[in-house]
């Protein structure tokens, strides 16, 4: 059919690829640029946002321009670390803490945020950013007066379990959503895990004093979350 | 193929009903599924993809002299691509809820089957106008067929329209809607009815020519 | 700064990656050529694709292959028509000849009421099943008029009216579908000279008083259209049209009014006066089931 | 061990829970129009498991070289340009170009190569090839392989990538076979007029991703039993 192109006939057939590619190319990267300032910040607001709802009495804005001034990482003994946001009043007063936390839920990965209170030793809130859970039966876990609302107020040493029936008040026990079981368990277990991880080092931190102290970050500093 | 092509305004009137990408020609089913869950994201999706079909037939029917006959369809995938990217970055940029939500099904745009068979029947061929006026009658269907199922969708499976509450409190929300096997089944049905209604319509035609 | 050099980079790997790909795709492109035949494809591409068998091979790819290979008839489309043999004709270098279109037809014309001696018959709704059973109608060669053809036909041409199989000329295009279906094997393709045929509308062999004991409009066999038209001659007891050497303007009228019976019939498109006489009558509207379900469809299982 | 459950858990949900037709709704266009018979939708399934195994460690190679936010090719090549190595180099918006660029050019090459290799395998599903170009499931199990792009402890291995591209394309044959042999049942039953066709094979496919959402909760049990077997 066509005639047998020589090695340069190859690129030559295929020029206008090329040259499409090349014209493509640099638009995408002209575009991702022009645009990453913005999409970067949507992430963060999205989670600069919740802080002031997590964390009773913490300003929004003081509390994005402390974090974005120094990131507060925390890391355990073995290594693994994770970026914490300080929550401060509007005078600068230290008013909690907002650790992500993230996990396998029942259909996928689950990322929530949990408010703790200044000494880190209650829950002050939870918020759930991402999840894929079943709609209609697991993506309850969002809902503010079915589920979240519980884990306000727990304490953060002893571990939450989840229970079917209506807890006992004061206790560590969450109410279960009715057929969505696998999900709130994977949520408290998050909630536990993560704690237990990170507890101390958060309690560490908040001893040292109020202002947040700059610690050189063990990987590469940048905002993860 | 009747031998002379129809114009600009034939393929744009073609587009919406006549040959609606989705009930008529079966095309772009899998974005069809998977957004129609809720009518905001499949207006938005319709929107994206709109925004790619016309840009993607105006570019390649202005390039349409230099394409080779075996790598017209890499040209196609790829000025797709780009403009799907485009707007991928720009639904990120200023509409993240949406493009949180939409997730994995903004890059199936490229893939999506709607705009590479309108390029090659249509826009690889015809001059510019034809070409804008063939994309925007086509999207303008898309948008059409996918709202259509969307509210079926939505309104079945969580009683509400557009976000804002339809139907009565008392209304058992039918879960499955929302699932994946209620976008099967409401597709087919509506499919049926496409069917139905074209065939009676046929058929009231014949009767009275 | 940095938008810069991102976008130099990223337009730099894209362009590389499409050199490395072109390069492949073109050395694949050579090293896996497979030879095919370009007259083959381009014969492909002038038929109409419509797999309808007419042509007596399988579907267009195999006759596109027969032309180019076998040098099959380039005639033998009949959807296609003069216009795809003229371009097969080009494509092979091969004169055709002037190619009619071939065009089914029916060779009864006995309506419900001129079949005599018919027993009810409640069996299978098909032709092929009524043809076994002996006695359903008194003539054992003409059309039974259950719509086997119809079922067969893919262009909705042939449907049965008042009993009889009667061919819509405006859709048919001559695939031999109903030729093939029908148990009589009374449907026979004739090359259209012109738009109106002369047929002979009767299949039944019988000798004359058995066909009117069976038939008000069969022929009975005293062959004085033969007699007076030298392009019809005797077969056994009936008339055969010798349609190589009929033309237009081939005149019929004095065997026409000798003939007894009313078994010559001129069919194809509706001539002039048939629509003067029609004009003024209004379509009757009829009225059907809005949809149908397959039961009447399929063939009836007991 | 950890791996192995990881990869377990990646295989079976590709194939069976998060089914690519009938959960993620990714390659509904030849699960309609190619299942007519057993053999042809296997042969489909076939040919997509294979070509999207090969674009699977294609893209892979690609993004963990060139795409990831600081890929170690851009920034030697900004090095060697004497760029200061601190400023990082993100190509990750070239990640839906490059991807539908690699797996164009793999499915034209394995169409060159069955054509001419295996000319009777080419005549039986020779229209389907180009067709898988523009199937949604290849392209979107590269995406999910890059989902965790921007942070980088998620990024897959080449292992899970491969895993998960084997397991969908698997998960693709089971279904489109599954329906094939249905479909195949259809034509002989009583189907109301308008939903011959596409209406009622949605309509069973509707009903066969009921019966895939069972498979829901198995891998959870599934992982618990690996980790008890590995005790």
């Amino acid at each position: 059919m066509d005639e047998q192109p020589t090695r340069k006939g190859y690129i030559g057939q295929a020029w206008l690829v090329i040259l499409l590619s090349l014209v493509y190319g640099g638009a995408l990267a002209g575009v991702e640029t022009a645009l990453r300032e913005t999409i970067a910040e949507n992430k963060r607001r999205e989670t600069y946002d919740r802080i002031p709802v997590l964390v009773p009495g913490a300003d929004g804005d003081k509390t994005r321009e402390v974090n974005q001034a120094d990131e507060v990482i925390v890391a355990d003994a073995d290594g693994n670390w994770q970026r914490v946001y300080l929550a401060v009043a509007a005078d600068g007063a230290p008013a909690g803490w907002v650790l992500p936390a993230g996990g396998q839920g029942f259909a996928d990965r689950i990322d929530v945020l949990i408010g703790l209170d200044a000494q880190a030793s209650t829950i002050t809130g939870l918020y759930v950013l991402d999840q894929k859970e079943t709609p209609g039966l697991g993506n309850f876990i969002t809902s503010e007066a079915l589920f979240t609302n519980q884990f306000a107020g727990k304490s953060a040493d002893d571990p939450l379990t989840v229970v079917t029936t209506d807890p006992i008040s004061g206790s560590h026990q969450i109410k279960a959503i009715t057929g969505a079981t696998i999900s709130s368990e994977s949520v408290c277990r998050i909630v536990n895990r993560t704690l237990a991880t990170f507890k101390q080092p958060i309690r560490r931190r908040a001893l040292q004093g109020g202002k947040a102290t700059a610690q050189a970050p063990p990987g590469p500093g940048k905002d993860t979350q | 193929m009747a031998s002379q092509d129809p114009t600009a305004v034939e393929r744009f009137i073609n587009g919406i009903l006549p040959e609606n990408p989705v009930y008529r020609q079966l095309l772009g089913m899998c974005p069809t599924l998977a957004v129609t869950g809720a009518v905001k994201p499949a207006m938005t999706m319709a929107a994206a993809t709109a925004f790619v079909l016309i840009s993607a037939n105006v570019m390649i029917s202005l390039i349409r002299g230099l394409l080779k006959p075996h790598l017209r369809i890499l040209v196609f995938t790829l000025t797709i691509a780009t403009f799907v990217t485009i707007a991928d970055r720009f639904l990120a940029a200023y509409m993240y809820q949406m493009s949180k939500q939409l997730g994995p099904y903004v890059p199936l745009i490229i893939v999506n089957c709607v705009i590479i068979s309108r390029c090659e029947i249509c826009s690889s061929k015809q001059r510019v106008g034809v070409a804008i006026a063939d994309g925007v009658g086509m999207s303008l269907g898309f948008a059409l067929a996918l709202g259509s199922i969307a509210t079926v969708r939505e309104i079945l499976g969580s009683g509400t329209w557009f976000g804002l509450p339809v139907m009565p409190e008392s209304w058992p929300k039918w879960g499955i809607m929302v699932l994946p096997p209620g976008a099967f089944l409401t597709l087919g049905l509506l499919l049926g009815a496409a069917e139905w209604i074209g065939r009676k319509r046929a058929e009231k035609a014949k009767q009275n020519r | 700064m940095l938008t810069a050099v991102t976008m130099i980079l990223a337009a730099a790997v894209l362009a590389i990656l499409a050199i490395a790909v072109a390069y492949v795709l073109g050395w694949a492109n050579r090293a896996f050529h497979v030879e095919v035949d370009p007259q083959v494809e381009a014969i492909l591409e002038s038929l109409p694709g419509a797999n309808c068998g007419g042509c007596g091979f399988v579907g267009c790819a195999e006759y596109a292959e027969a032309v180019a290979r076998a040098g099959a008839d380039v005639a033998l489309c009949a959807p296609g028509g003069a216009g795809c043999a003229r371009r097969l004709a080009e494509i092979m270098g091969v004169s055709v000849s002037r190619t009619f279109p071939y065009r089914a037809v029916v060779h009864c014309a006995a309506h419900e009421d001129h079949k005599l001696d018919r027993t009810p018959y409640d069996g299978e709704p098909t032709c092929a099943a009524a043809n076994l059973v002996a006695g359903v109608q008194g003539c054992t060669f003409g059309c039974l008029g259950l719509g086997d053809c119809t079922r067969a036909c893919g262009y909705d041409a042939i449907h049965v009216i008042d009993g009889l199989a009667t061919v819509d000329y405006e859709k048919c295009i001559g695939c031999k579908a109903c030729a093939r279906a029908c148990p009589r094997n009374i449907i026979t393709m004739v090359p259209f000279k012109s738009d109106r045929m002369l047929v002979i509308a009767c299949s039944n062999q019988d000798a004359g008083p058995d066909v009117k004991a069976v038939c008000q409009v069969g022929c009975i066999g005293c062959s004085a259209c033969s007699r007076n038209a030298e392009l019809m001659e005797m077969k056994g007891k009936l008339p055969m049209i010798d349609y190589d050497r009929y033309d237009e303007w081939a005149d019929f009228t004095v065997a026409r009014e000798k003939c007894p019976r009313e078994s010559m019939l001129y069919v194809g498109k509706p001539s002039a006066e048939d629509l003067a006489a029609v004009a003024g009558e209004e379509m009757p509207s009829r009225i059907e089931a809005d949809f149908k379900t397959t039961v009447d469809e399929t063939q009836w299982r007991g | 061990m950890e791996t192995l459950v990881i990869l377990v858990q990646i295989a079976i949900g590709a194939a069976l829970i998060n089914n690519f037709v009938l959960h993620y709704f990714v390659g509904i266009c030849p699960f309609l129009g190619v299942s007519r018979r057993v053999d042809t939708a296997f042969g489909m399934g076939c040919a997509v498991t294979f070509v999207v195994t090969i674009a699977a460690l294609l893209n892979w190679t690609f993004t963990y070289f060139i795409l990831r936010p600081s890929a170690p090719l851009p920034a030697w090549v900004w090095e060697m340009a004497g760029g200061d190595p601190q400023t990082e180099i993100d190509l990750s918006v070239l990640s839906y170009i490059m991807y539908i660029f690699v797996i164009a050019s793999s499915v034209q090459f394995v169409e060159m190569y069955v054509r001419k290799f295996f000319p009777h395998l080419y005549k039986s599903f020779g229209v389907y090839l180009p067709l898988i170009t523009t199937n949604c499931a290849i392209l979107f199990a590269c995406l999910e392989i890059m989902k965790h792009l921007d942070d980088p402890t998620g990024l897959w291995g080449v292992h899970e990538a491969l895993t998960l591209a084997v397991g969908g394309g698997v998960g693709f044959t089971i279904a489109i076979s599954l329906m094939a042999g249905i479909r195949e049942e259809l034509d002989l039953c009583d189907v109301p007029e308008p939903l011959k066709g596409p209406g009622i094979a949605l309509i069973v496919a509707g009903i066969m991703a009921m019966a895939f959402m069972g498979f829901a909760g198995v891998d959870q049990g599934i992982q618990n039993a690996i980790r008890l077997l590995l005790q």
